[in-house]
C-alpha cells in the first residue's frame, strides 16, 4: 500500500489538477498537487529508510500488462536498494519543486496545468525507477520524455519553446530507438523482459554470439552497447547531448526537476540496474566509460563561455552526467549513483537559486546583463553560493564527497579508459570550479548592468521559494557526508545488495578507498585553482576574458556554439529529412510511382482508347477491311502452318 | 491437264471470291456496287457446293445452294429497300458518304 | 433414308410462325390501333412460347434439321425473355418516336422465330437458314426509323458488313460440307474423329468460326457494332445488345463443341485471339465515348469477349460458364439499357453520357439502378455481374488459360473505369433538369432487372443449376 | 447452427442492410428524410455494436478454432458454401467495425448535410461488407465482401468528397480493384486444387511449392494494395484527403486493416512455402515503407495527407511482423492494426472536427488552437501520442512487439523499424507543434468553439480505448494469442515437411 | 474434251467479267457484267449436273435479282464517278491482302481432301436414274421440308420489310380499301340507264362516290419473286 502511494499518489494529484483544474482553481491545483507529492514524499522516504537501511527489499506486482508467446511484462513495482535511494530522492526534490513552483508560478495563466504536468512528470519517473522489467522502466522512460516535452513546451506560445520541446523529444527518440532494441535484444538473448529472470538468464548467455552486418559479436556487448544509447539519449551524453541546454526554454522548476535532478539520472539509474549485464560486457563499459569522460569535459567546455544562466548550468548537468557515467562505466556504479544522489541536491539548488535570480531580475537570464545584486538578494545569492560550492568539489560539501570518490574510482580502475576519464574529469574540475565562479561573479558582483529599471525592480523572492532552497541546501551541504559511507564505504554491498551486481577482479570502487593522497587531493586543488581563475578573470582583471576571447577567436567561437553541433546534425539529419521528404514526395510519390503506377496507366489507357477508337473510322470498307484481314490472320495462323 | 476436276472448280470459286471481297473493301463509291460483290460470294460459295456435290455424289449440296439462292434473293431485296432509304435521308449513296457515326 | 419427322418438337417455333403472320394479318387488318394490339400480342405470344419452350421434350427432328436439348431450351427462354424485355422497352419509345408501326413487334417476333432457329440447329443448312431469318429482321430492326440518317445509315451498314459475314460462313460451310459429306453436325463430328482435320477444314472452321464471330461481335468482327448500337432506335440497340447476342453465342457454343468438338485444339486458339481482342477492345474503345449506346456497344463486345473465355474452355465448367454469363448479361444489359431508353428530356431523346449528370438527386431510384447496372458489369461483387465472371474464370483456369484469364481480369479494371464513369456522372457532377416522366412498364422492367441484378447473390443455385443441366447435354460431363 | 442458438455473425452482418432499407423507404421533405435517416443509421449501428458485444464476451479465448460458426449451401454448382465464423484474429476486426460505424454515424450528424439519406445507406452497407469479410469463413465469400467494400467506398469519397474527389475515388477503386482481380484468379486456382473454398479446409490442403510463389505474388497484388505496403500506396493520401471525414476515419480504421487481415488468413496459412521464401521481399517493402513514408510525412503541408502517410507508415510496421513469423510479431501486427483502428480513425475525427469548423486543411492555416480549444488539444495530444506509439497508449504495444519480432530476423530489419519511432516522432510532433501550439495570431481562429458535447462522445470510446489497450492490452491479445500460436506451428510443421519432401 | 474447253471457257468468261463487276466505273455496267457472269456459272453448274440449279441461276437471278440491281442502279440515278481515288490508294495493301487470301483459298482447293467417313455419311445421295429436277424434288418437300418452311418465311420477313422500310404513307394518296370494294353494291354505283338510239344522252346528277381506284403496287417489284417461290 505504502509502495502503490508513493508511486500513484503524484498520478491521482495530477489527474485531479489536470482535468477539474478549471474548477479548482489555482489555489486549488497547487494545494492538491502539492498535497500528493507530500504524500508520495513521506511514502518514498519510509521507503528509502525501510528498504536501503531496512534491508527490506520487495517488488509488487499490479497486474499483467503485454503478454505475448514468453514475452511477459507485468505492472509492478519493485523495491531494491537502488529504486528506493531513487525513489526517495525523487518525490523529496519534486515536492520541494511542487512547492518553489507555487511562488514561481504565480503570475502564469495555467496554473493547474502546470501542476499537472510536474505531477505527471514525477509519476512517470517513478514508474521508471520502480519498474520491474525492462519494458515498465521503458514506460516511465518514454512517460517522462513526454512530461519532459510538455514541459519545456509549456509556453506553447514561444516558438523557441515549441521547437525545443520537439527537439527534446526526438532526439531522446534517437536514444530510444538503441533503448528498443536493446530489450528486444535481451529479450532474444534471456527470453524474458523481468529483471530476475533476465539476471538469472544472463549468466548461460555471457558467451553468446549474434552475427550483426556480417560480424559475430557477443549478444551482451551488443544488448549492453545499445541500452548504453538509450541512456545517452536521456542523460544527454555527448553526440545526443544537444537537446538539453534547448531545453532551458521550459520553466526553471522544470529545468531543476527534470533536467537536473531526476530524469536525466534515469540513463545513470538504467546502467546501474542493468548492472550485471554491463558486468559481462567489458567492452561496452568501455564505451560507457569513454563516452562519459568525453562528456564531462566537453560539456565543461562549453559551459565555460555560456551567458545564458540556466544555459550554464545546463552544461554543468550535461558534464556532470559524464562524471556518473565513467564512474559507472569503471563498475563504480555506488559511486555513480552516489553522485546523482547529492548531485540532485545542489543542482536542483543551482537552478531554482537561478530561477530566483530570474525572478528578481524580471526574466532576464543573460549574465552579461546582470551583476551587483548581491547585496538585493542576499538569500539567493548565499544558497548560490552553497550551490556553487558542493559542484565544485570544495571540500565538505556533499560534491566533494561525490565527485571525489568518482574521479577516485577512475584511478582505480588501473585502466587505460579509466586513467582517460581521470584526466577528463580532473580538467572538467577545474573548468566545473571556474564557470560556477564566473557565474557566481557576473551574476551577483560587479557593477550592475542591468538598466536601473530593472535594477529598481529587483527583490528577494518570497518564502515559499526560498523555503524548498534551504531545504536543499542543506541536502547540498550535508547528504555527501551523511550517505558517504553507506552508499560507497567499505561495506557499500551491505547497503546495496543485489541491486547492483559487480563482477569480481572489477575493483575500481575498492581500489579508490586505497587511493594514494594525491589522488584525493587532486581534485581539490583542482577546484580551487578553477575558482582562483575565475576570480582573477571576472573579479581582478575584467579585461582577461575579452582578450583571451579575441586572442583565440576560433576556440571561443567554437566553444560558444557548443562545438557547433546543432549546426551539424541540422545539416546531416534535419535539413536533409526535409529535402528526402519533399522529393520523395513529388519525385517518389508523384512522379515515379504515379508517373509510371496509376497515372501513367491511366494516362496509356487513354491513349490506347484514343488509337482504338480511331480504328473505327464510320467507314463501310474499313470494317470490311478489318474482317478481311480477321479472317486472313485466321486462316494464315491456324491453317497453313498445317500444311 | 484438261481434265476437270473439283480442283478447278475449287479454283474458279476461290477467284470468285476473292474477287468478291476485293469489290468490297476497294468500292468508294457506290453502295449498289458492294451488294453485287456479295452476290459474287455467293456464287463462289454456290460453284463450291455444287463441284462438292457433284464429286461426291450427293444432292446435299444442291439442295443448300438452292436454300442460298432463295435467302439471298431476300437478301438482296431488304439491301436494295435499306439501300432506297439511305438514298431518301442522305442523297447519296456513295461509300464514302456512310460515315456519320464513327469513333 | 427415312425421315424420322417429330415435327412436334418444333412446336414452339410453329407457334411462333403461326402467331407472327396472325399479328401480321391483326397489323394489317386493324388500321389504326394496330400498335398497341399487336405489341401486346406479341409480348404475350413471347411468353408462352417461354412456356411451351419450357414444357417441351428434347429430342432431334425434322429429319435430323433440329434439335432441342437442354441447351436449346436454356439458350430460348433466354432469347425470349431478351426479346420480350426489349419489346417492352419499345412500347413507350416508338410510340414518342413515330416509330409505332405494328411491323415492329412482328419483326421481332420472326427475328426471335430465326435466333430460335438458330439456337437449334442441328444442320449446317438449318443454321443458315435459322441465321438470316434473324438477321434480315434485324437489318429492316436497325433501319426502323427510316426517316432517320442515323439510323438507315446503321441499317445499311449492318447489312452490308452481315452479308459479307454470311457469305464467310457459307464458304466455310461449304469447305466443311466438301470435306464431311454432310452437313448434319453430328456426321461432321464423325468425319472429324476419323483422323486429323485436313487444311480445308481448318480453313472452313476460320470462316464459319470468323461468321459467327460477326454475329456476336467480336474482334475483329465487330466493327459493325458501335455505329449500329448508336444508330439504331434505342430499344432495338437493346434488343440487338442482348437477343441475337445469346443466340448467336448458343449457335457459336453448340457449333463448335458439336460439329467441331473433335477439333477443339485448333479452334480454341481461334477463340481464345478473338476472345482477348474483344476483351482489349471493348476495355479500351469505350473510354473516350461521349455516347452512351456506343459505350454501350463496346461495352458488349467486351462482355463477349468475357463469354467466349468459357466457350475457349470448351468443357462443361465452360459451357456453364457462358451460359451464366449471358443469363446475367442479358438482364443487366436490359436493366441499362430500360435506363437510357428513360433519358428523355422535355420530350427529345439523350443520349450522351453528360446527361445523366445529377441523376441521382433527381431521380434516385434510376441512378441507383444504372448504378447497379454498371457496378455489376464492371464485374464488382455482390452484384450479379461478378458471379457470370467467376463461372467464366473458373472455367478458364480449370483450363489452364492463364493468359486469357489474366488478360481477362485486367480487361475488367480497364473496363470497370467506364463504367465508374457514368456513376461518377450521375451521382458526383451537378444535377440538370429532371427527365421526362418514365411510363410505369419501364419502371418495372427498371426494378425488376435491378433486383434481380443486386439479389442474384442470395439465390444463385436456380440459374447455376439450369446453366449447368444445359451444358451438360451440350458436352456431357 | 452455433452455441448461440442464432445466427450471431449473419445477423451482425445484414442488419445494417435492414436499416439502409428503412432509410430507403422514409417518404417526406429532406429535413425530415435527413434527420430519420441520421437516427435509423445511428440506432441500426448501436444496436449491431450492442450484439457485436455478445463476440467479446462469449468468445472461447482459450480455443484457436472458428467459433459462433454457420453453414448454408449458396453456390451449388461450384460446392461453394455460405460459411461465417470468427477466430481469434478476426474477431476483434469485427468489433472494431461494429464500434467505429456508430461513430463515424454521429461524427457525420452535422458535418454532412447534403443527400443525408443516400450518405447513411452507403455507411450501412459498408459496414455490411466490412463485417462480412471478417467473418466470412469462405473464400469466396470473403472476397465478395472484400470487394464489395469498394462501392460504398466509391460513392462515399465522391459525392461528399472535396475538390478532388473524381480523382480520388477512381484511383482508390481502380487500384484496389486492379489488385483484388489477380487474387481473384488465385482464388479460382485453389479452388479448383483443393475442390473446395472453405477456409477450414483449406487450412489443412497442402499447395504445392512451385505454384505457392504465384499465388503468393496474386494474393500480394491485392493485399498489399489494401494494405497499402510501398509502392503501392498513392491511392491511399489521395483517398483520404478527398473522403469525409468520416469516410477517413472507415478507410484507416478498418479497410487498411483487410489487407493485413487478408495476409495473415489467406497468404501465410495457405502459403507456408512462398511466405518463408518471400518474407525477405515483404520485409524490405516494409521497412523501406517506414523510412520513406515517414520522411514524405514530414515534408506535407495538409493535415489529412500527412496523417495518411503515417498509415502507410504504420501499416508498415505490421507487414513487417506479420511476415516475421513469431508471436510478437505477429501479434504485435495484429495488435497494431487494432491500435491504427482506433488511432488513426480518431485522429482523422480530429482533423475532421477543425475541418467542420474551418473548411481547410492546411496546416499553415492553423496554430495556437491550444488556446482556444485546449480539450481539443488534449485529446489531439493523446492521440498524437498514441501515433508516436508512447508506452501507456496503444500505439506503444503492437509497435513494441513488432520490433520485438523484428530483431529475431533481422537485426537491421528491426533497425529500420524502430527509426519509425523517431520519424513518427518527428512528423507526428511538427505537426502538433504547428496546429496547436504557436501563438495564435490568425484572426479566424480566435472565434473556434471548443469540443461540442457530441464531438466528446465521439471521442470519448477511442480515448478510453486507447489507454486501456495501452494499459491493459492482455484483454486484446488474449483474443489471438492460441490463433497466432497455432498458426506458427502450423507453419513451421509445414515447412519442415517441404524439407523432409526436398530431403526424400 | 468438250466438256473441259468448256469449263474453261466459262470459266475464264466468269472470272474476266467477275473482275469486270468489281472495277467498272459505270453501275450499270457492272449490273450487265454481274449478269453475265451468271450465266457462265449457270454454265459451270450445267457441267457439274446440276441443270435446275443452272436454270433457276438464270431464271431467279438474272431474270429477278440482276434486273432488281439495274432497276435500283437507274432509280438512284447516281453519277457514275471519276476514278476512285481510295482505289489506288488501298490498292497495295487490299492487294495484299487479297492475294494471300486468294493464295491460300487456292491451296485449299488444289489439296483438297474428303474424309474417309464421307461416303458413310451423305445425307441424300444423288440416286440413279432420275432427272435432277426430279432428285430434288423428291426431297426438297419431304426431308427438308423444314427448311422449305423456313425460307418461305425468311421470305416474308423480306417482304414486310421491304415494305416496312420503302411504303411511304402520303397523306392524299388514294389506297384500296378491300372491304369498302367488298360492300359495293351494284345499286349505290351503276344506274343501268336505258338509251333510246340515237337520242344522245343526259346524266343525272348523282352524289359523288369514291371510285375504285386500281391498287397502287405497295412495294416495289421486287417482292414479286419471292411469292414466286412459294
Amino acid at each position: 500500500m505504502i509502495e502503490a502511494g508513493a508511486v500513484f499518489s503524484p498520478l491521482v494529484g495530477a489527474i485531479i489538477a489536470g482535468f477539474f483544474g478549471r474548477a479548482l482553481g489555482d489555489r486549488g491545483a497547487q494545494l492538491v498537487t502539492i498535497g500528493f507529492m507530500t504524500l508520495a514524499t513521506l511514502c518514498g522516504v519510509t521507503l528509502f529508510f525501510d528498504v536501503a537501511f531496512g534491508g527490506n527489499a520487495r517488488t509488487i506486482v499490479l497486474g499483467t500488462w503485454i503478454d505475448s508467446g514468453s514475452f511477459e511484462a507485468s505492472w509492478a513495482l519493485r523495491f531494491d536498494t537502488l529504486s528506493a535511494v531513487m525513489v526517495g530522492m525523487v518525490t523529496f526534490i519534486a515536492t520541494l519543486i511542487h512547492i518553489y513552483s507555487v511562488g514561481y508560478m504565480s503570475h502564469d495563466r495555467t496554473v493547474p496545468r502546470f501542476m499537472a504536468y510536474l505531477s505527471l512528470f514525477t509519476f512517470a519517473m517513478l514508474m521508471l525507477v520502480t519498474a520491474d522489467n525492462l519494458i515498465q522502466l521503458f514506460f516511465g522512460w518514454e512517460g517522462v520524455g513526454l512530461a519532459s516535452y510538455l514541459l519545456i513546451g509549456y509556453w506553447y506560445e514561444r516558438e523557441s519553446a515549441n521547437r525545443a520541446a520537439m527537439k527534446a523529444f526526438i532526439v531522446n527518440r534517437v536514444g530510444d530507438v538503441g533503448f528498443a532494441l536493446g530489450i528486444a535484444g535481451v529479450f532474444v538473448l534471456t527470453d524474458s523482459v523481468g529483471f530476475d529472470a533476465i539476471f538469472a538468464a544472463l549468466g548461460a548467455q555471457g558467451t553468446t554470439t549474434v552475427s550483426l552486418f556480417g560480424g559475430e559479436v557477443r549478444a551482451v556487448e551488443l544488448c549492453a552497447v545499445l541500452l548504453f544509447i538509450g541512456a545517452m539519449g536521456k542523460s544527454a551524453q555527448l553526440g545526443l547531448h544537444t537537446w538539453l541546454p534547448d531545453a532551458m526554454e521550459g520553466p526553471t522548476p522544470v529545468s531543476a526537476l527534470i533536467h537536473a535532478a531526476t530524469m536525466v539520472t534515469a540513463g545513470v539509474f538504467l546502467v546501474a540496474r542493468m548492472s550485471p549485464l554491463f558486468e559481462l560486457a567489458p567492452v561496452a563499459l568501455s564505451v560507457v566509460t569513454i563516452v562519459g569522460a568525453s562528456t564531462a569535459l566537453f560539456a565543461a567546455t562549453i559551459g565555460c563561455v555560456q551567458n545564458d544562466i540556466k544555459r550554464v548550468i545546463a552544461y554543468s548537468t550535461c558534464s556532470q552526467l559524464g562524471y556518473m557515467f565513467f564512474a559507472a562505466g569503471v563498475s563504480a556504479y555506488p559511486a555513480a549513483i552516489f553522485h546523482l544522489f547529492t548531485h540532485a541536491f545542489f543542482k536542483a539548488l543551482l537552478f531554482l537559486g537561478a530561477g530566483s535570480v530570474i525572478h528578481a531580475m524580471s526574466d532576464e537570464q543573460d549574465i552579461r546583463r546582470m551583476g551587483g545584486i548581491w547585496k538585493k538578494i542576499p538569500a539567493t545569492y548565499t544558497l548560490m553560493w552553497i550551490g556553487n560550492l558542493a559542484l565544485a568539489g570544495v571540500p565538505f560539501f556533499s560534491g566533494f564527497y561525490s565527485k571525489d570518490m568518482v574521479l577516485e574510482a577512475a584511478w582505480g580502475a588501473h585502466s587505460a579508459v579509466g586513467n582517460y576519464a581521470f584526466v577528463c574529469g580532473l580538467v572538467a574540475a577545474f573548468l566545473t570550479a571556474f564557470y560556477s565562479w564566473r557565474l557566481l561573479i557576473l551574476t551577483f558582483h560587479g557593477a550592475p548592468r542591468a538598466d536601473h529599471h530593472v535594477m529598481e525592480h529587483v527583490h528577494e523572492s518570497p518564502l515559499v521559494m526560498i523555503l524548498p532552497l534551504v531545504l536543499l541546501a542543506i541536502g547540498a551541504v550535508f547528504a555527501g557526508a551523511v550517505f558517504y559511507e553507506p552508499f560507497v564505504g567499505h561495506h557499500w554491498k551491505d547497503f546495496w545488495q543485489a541491486s547492483i551486481v559487480i563482477a569480481p577482479g572489477n575493483d575500481a570502487l575498492e581500489n579508490a578507498h586505497h587511493a594514494p593522497l594525491w589522488v584525493k587531493l587532486l581534485p581539490v586543488v583542482m577546484g580551487a585553482s578553477g575558482i582562483a581563475t575565475a576570480y582573477v578573470f571576472y573579479m581582478l582583471a575584467p579585461g582577461i576574458p575579452g582578450r583571451l576571447a579575441a586572442q583565440f577567436q576560433g576556440v571561443h567561437r567554437f566553444l560558444l556554439n557548443k562545438w557547433y553541433f546543432d549546426e551539424l546534425y541540422d545539416a546531416v539529419f534535419v535539413r536533409p529529412s526535409l529535402i528526402i521528404g519533399r522529393a520523395l514526395w513529388k519525385g517518389g510519390d508523384g512522379a515515379v510511382i504515379d508517373g509510371f503506377g496509376p497515372d501513367g496507366i491511366a494516362a496509356a489507357a487513354k491513349a490506347t482508347a484514343g488509337k482504338v477508337v480511331k480504328l473505327q473510322t464510320g467507314m463501310v470498307y474499313h470494317y470490311a477491311f478489318a474482317m478481311m484481314i480477321g479472317i486472313v490472320v485466321l486462316v494464315t495462323l491456324f491453317a497453313t502452318g498445317r500444311l | 491437264m484438261l481434265a476437270v476436276g473439283l480442283g478447278h472448280y475449287l479454283t474458279v470459286a476461290a477467284i470468285l471470291f476473292s474477287l468478291g471481297i476485293f469489290g468490297i473493301f476497294l468500292n468508294r463509291k457506290n453502295v449498289i456496287v458492294i451488294l453485287m460483290s456479295i452476290e459474287l460470294l455467293l456464287l463462289a460459295v454456290n460453284i463450291n457446293l455444287v463441284a462438292f456435290s457433284a464429286h461426291l455424289g450427293d444432292l446435299t449440296g444442291q439442295i443448300f445452294v438452292m436454300f442460298i439462292l432463295t435467302v439471298a434473293a431476300a437478301e438482296a431485296a431488304i439491301g436494295l429497300a435499306i439501300v432506297v432509304v439511305y438514298f431518301r435521308n442522305r442523297g447519296s449513296i456513295a461509300v464514302e458518304d456512310i460515315n456519320v457515326m464513327k469513333g | 433414308m427415312v425421315a424420322a419427322l417429330n415435327w412436334m418438337i418444333a412446336l414452339p417455333e410453329l407457334v411462333l410462325a403461326c402467331a407472327g403472320m396472325a399479328a401480321l394479318m391483326v397489323g394489317v387488318f386493324a388500321r389504326r390501333d394496330a400498335w398497341n394490339t399487336v405489341s401486346m400480342l406479341a409480348l404475350a405470344t413471347l411468353l408462352g412460347i417461354a412456356v411451351l419452350v419450357l414444357s417441351g421434350e428434347a429430342g432431334v427432328g425434322l429429319n435430323g434439321l433440329f434439335v432441342v436439348d437442354a441447351f436449346a431450351v436454356f439458350a430460348k427462354v433466354l432469347v425470349l425473355l431478351a426479346a420480350a424485355l426489349s419489346l417492352v422497352l419499345a412500347l413507350d419509345w416508338h410510340e414518342r418516336e413515330g416509330l409505332a408501326r405494328f411491323e415492329y413487334p412482328v419483326i421481332i417476333l420472326f427475328a426471335t422465330l430465326g435466333m430460335m432457329m438458330m439456337v437449334s440447329a442441328n444442320d449446317l443448312m438449318s443454321l443458315y437458314v435459322g441465321l438470316e431469318l434473324s438477321s434480315l429482321a434485324l437489318y429492316v430492326a436497325a433501319s426502323f426509323a427510316r426517316d432517320d440518317l442515323r439510323s438507315t445509315e446503321a441499317g445499311l451498314k449492318y447489312f452490308m458488313l452481315g452479308a459479307l459475314a454470311s457469305g464467310m460462313l457459307l464458304y466455310g460451310a461449304s469447305l466443311t460440307y466438301g470435306f464431311a459429306g454432310t452437313t448434319r453436325f453430328v456426321g461432321i463430328a464423325e468425319a472429324l474423329t476419323a483422323g486429323p482435320a485436313p487444311i480445308g477444314l481448318i480453313v472452313g472452321l476460320c470462316f464459319i468460326a470468323a461468321g459467327l464471330a460477326f454475329k456476336v461481335s467480336a474482334v475483329p468482327f465487330h466493327m459493325w457494332t458501335p455505329d449500329v448500337y448508336e444508330g439504331a432506335p434505342t430499344p432495338v440497340t437493346a434488343f440487338f445488345s442482348i437477343a441475337p447476342k445469346v443466340a448467336a453465342l448458343a449457335l457459336f457454343l453448340r457449333v463448335m463443341t458439336g460439329p467441331f468438338g473433335p477439333a477443339i485444339e485448333q479452334w480454341r486458339q481461334i477463340i481464345v485471339l478473338i476472345s482477348a481482342g474483344s476483351m482489349i477492345v471493348g476495355a479500351f474503345a469505350a473510354i473516350g465515348q461521349t455516347n452512351i449506346k456506343r459505350l454501350m456497344a463496346y461495352s458488349s463486345i467486351g462482355h463477349v469477349g468475357y463469354a467466349l473465355i468459357g466457350l475457349a474452355a470448351g468443357d462443361h465448367a465452360g459451357v456453364r460458364g457462358v451460359l451464366v454469363y449471358m443469363a446475367i448479361y442479358v438482364v443487366m444489359n436490359a436493366g441499362a439499357f430500360a435506363c437510357i431508353v428513360a433519358m428523355r428530356r422535355q420530350g427529345i431523346a439523350r443520349e450522351r453520357i453528360e446527361d445523366l449528370a445529377g441523376l441521382a438527386r433527381t431521380s434516385p431510384m434510376l441512378a441507383l439502378a444504372m448504378a447497379v447496372f454498371m457496378f455489376s458489369m464492371a464485374g464488382i461483387p455482390p452484384l450479379a455481374g461478378f458471379f457470370g465472371k467467376l463461372y467464366v474464370f473458373v472455367a478458364a483456369v480449370n483450363a489452364g488459360l492463364w493468359p486469357l484469364a489474366i488478360l481477362g481480369v485486367l480487361a475488367s479494371v480497364v473496363s470497370a473505369f467506364y463504367y465508374l464513369r457514368i456513376v461518377k456522372v450521375m451521382y458526383f457532377d451537378a444535377g440538370d433538369a429532371p427527365f421526362d416522366a418514365r411510363p410505369a412498364a419501364l419502371s418495372v422492367v427498371v426494378a425488376a432487372t435491378g433486383s434481380a441484378t443486386a439479389l442474384f447473390a442470395l439465390l444463385p443455385a436456380p440459374l447455376v443449376a439450369a446453366a449447368s443441366a444445359a451444358a451438360r447435354s451440350l458436352v456431357g460431363g | 447452427m452455433n452455441a448461440l442458438g442464432f445466427p450471431l455473425l449473419s445477423l451482425l452482418t445484414f442488419l445494417p442492410l435492414v436499416g439502409a432499407a428503412i432509410i430507403a423507404s422514409v417518404q417526406g421533405d429532406e429535413r425530415t428524410v435527413a434527420q430519420n435517416a441520421r437516427w435509423t443509421a445511428l440506432w441500426t449501428s448501436a444496436i449491431v455494436f450492442a450484439l457485436s458485444l455478445i463476440l467479446w464476451f462469449r468468445f472461447d479465448t482459450d480455443s484457436a478454432g472458428f467459433q459462433f460458426t454457420e453453414n448454408a449451401a449458396w453456390l451449388d454448382g461450384l460446392g461453394i458454401g455460405y460459411h461465417m465464423g470468427v477466430d481469434g484474429m478476426s474477431v476483434l476486426f469485427v468489433l472494431l467495425s461494429t464500434l467505429l460505424t456508430p461513430l463515424c454515424i454521429v461524427a457525420s450528424w452535422q458535418s454532412i448535410q447534403t443527400r443525408v439519406r443516400e450518405y447513411m445507406i452507403a455507411f450501412l452497407v459498408l459496414e455490411t461488407m466490412m463485417v462480412g469479410m471478417f467473418c466470412a469463413l469462405d473464400f469466396v465469400i470473403f472476397y465478395v465482401f472484400f470487394e464489395g467494400v469498394l462501392i460504398p467506398m466509391f460513392l462515399i469519397i465522391g459525392v461528399w468528397g472535396g475538390a478532388r474527389r473524381n480523382y480520388a475515388a477512381f484511383k482508390f477503386f481502380l487500384y484496389t480493384l486492379l489488385g483484388s482481380v489477380l487474387m481473384l484468379l488465385a482464388l479460382i486456382w485453389i479452388y479448383l486444387d483443393a475442390g473446395t473454398t472453405d477456409i477450414a479446409a483449406l487450412m489443412q490442403h497442402r499447395i504445392a511449392p512451385a505454384a505457392q510463389t504465384w499465388l503468393f505474388i496474386a494474393f500480394f497484388a491485392s493485399f498489399a494494395v489494401k494494405v497499402p505496403m510501398w509502392p503501392l500506396h498513392t491511392w491511399l493520401p489521395d483517398a483520404h484527403v478527398e473522403a469525409p471525414t468520416a469516410g477517413s476515419v472507415i478507410l484507416a480504421g478498418v479497410l487498411l486493416k483487410m489487407g493485413g487481415y487478408g495476409f495473415l488468413r489467406f497468404s501465410i496459412p495457405l502459403l507456408p512455402d512462398a511466405t518463408a521464401a518471400l518474407a525477405p521481399f515483404i520485409f524490405a517493402l516494409s521497412a523501406i515503407a517506414i523510412v520513406y513514408t515517414s520522411l514524405v510525412a514530414l515534408a506535407q503541408t495538409d493535415i489529412k495527407k500527412l496523417i495518411a502517410y503515417s498509415s502507410v507508415a504504420h501499416m508498415g510496421i505490421v507487414t513487417l511482423g506479420l511476415f516475421t513469423m513469431n508471436q510478437q510479431g505477429i501479434e504485435g501486427a495484429i495488435f497494431q492494426m487494432l491500435s491504427h483502428g482506433i488511432v488513426s480513425g480518431a485522429l482523422f475525427l480530429c482533423v475532421g472536427v477543425i475541418y467542420d469548423r474551418m473548411h481547410t486543411r492546411e496546416i499553415d492555416a492553423y496554430g495556437g488552437l491550444a488556446g482556444t480549444m485546449p480539450r481539443y488539444a488534449i485529446l489531439f495530444m493523446l492521440f498524437t501520442m498514441a501515433s508516436v506509439g508512447l508506452p501507456g497508449t496503444s500505439g506503444f504495444v503492437g509497435e513494441f512487439l513488432a520490433i520485438m519480432g523484428a530483431w529475431q530476423v533481422s537485426k537491421l530489419l528491426a533497425l529500420l523499424a524502430a527509426s519509425g519511432m523517431v520519424l513518427g516522432a518527428g512528423y507526428m510532433l511538427f505537426l502538433y507543434r504547428r496546429v496547436i501550439f504557436g501563438a495564435l495570431t490568425k484572426q479566424n481562429l480566435k472565434g473556434l468553439a471548443d469540443l461540442s458535447p457530441r464531438e466528446v462522445a465521439v471521442f470519448a470510446p477511442l480515448v478510453v480505448l486507447t489507454l486501456w489497450m495501452g494499459i491493459y492490452p492482455s484483454s486484446f491479445t488474449v483474443f489471438f494469442d492460441q490463433s497466432v500460436a497455432r498458426m506458427i506451428a502450423q507453419h513451421h510443421a509445414a515447412l519442415a515437411a517441404t524439407r523432409q519432401l526436398a530431403g526424400l | 474434251m468438250i466438256a473441259a474447253l468448256a469449263f474453261y471457257a466459262f470459266a475464264a468468261v466468269l472470272v474476266t467479267s467477275a473482275a469486270m463487276v468489281v472495277t467498272s466505273r459505270n453501275p450499270v455496267h457492272a449490273v450487265l457484267f454481274l449478269i453475265l457472269a451468271f450465266f457462265n456459272a449457270a454454265g459451270l453448274f450445267l457441267l457439274a449436273g446440276a441443270e435446275f440449279l443452272a436454270l433457276i441461276l438464270v431464271i431467279v437471278y438474272v431474270g429477278a435479282v440482276a434486273v432488281l440491281f439495274l432497276f435500283v442502279v437507274m432509280m438512284l440515278d447516281v453519277n457514275f464517278a471519276e476514278m476512285r481515288s481510295g482505289f489506288v490508294r488501298y490498292l497495295p495493301v487490299g492487294g495484299a491482302i487479297g492475294v494471300v487470301l486468294l493464295a491460300e483459298l487456292l491451296i485449299v482447293g488444289l489439296a483438297w481432301t474428303v474424309s474417309p467417313e464421307a461416303p458413310r455419311l451423305l445425307a441424300a445421295p444423288i440416286p440413279e436414274g432420275v432427272t435432277n429436277t426430279q432428285a430434288l424434288g423428291r426431297v426438297i418437300y419431304t426431308d427438308y421440308i423444314y427448311l422449305f418452311q423456313a425460307a418461305g418465311l425468311v421470305l416474308l420477313v423480306a417482304m414486310i420489310g421491304a415494305i416496312v422500310l420503302t411504303l411511304r404513307d402520303r397523306p392524299g394518296t388514294k389506297r384500296q380499301d378491300v372491304t369498302r370494294q367488298i360492300d359495293r353494291s351494284r345499286r349505290d354505283t351503276l344506274d343501268m340507264i336505258s338509251v333510246p338510239s340515237g337520242q344522245g344522252m343526259t346524266v343525272p346528277p348523282k352524289p359523288e362516290v369514291a371510285k375504285p381506284e386500281s391498287p397502287k403496287p405497295p412495294e416495289p417489284a421486287h417482292t414479286s419473286h419471292g411469292g414466286g417461290h412459294h
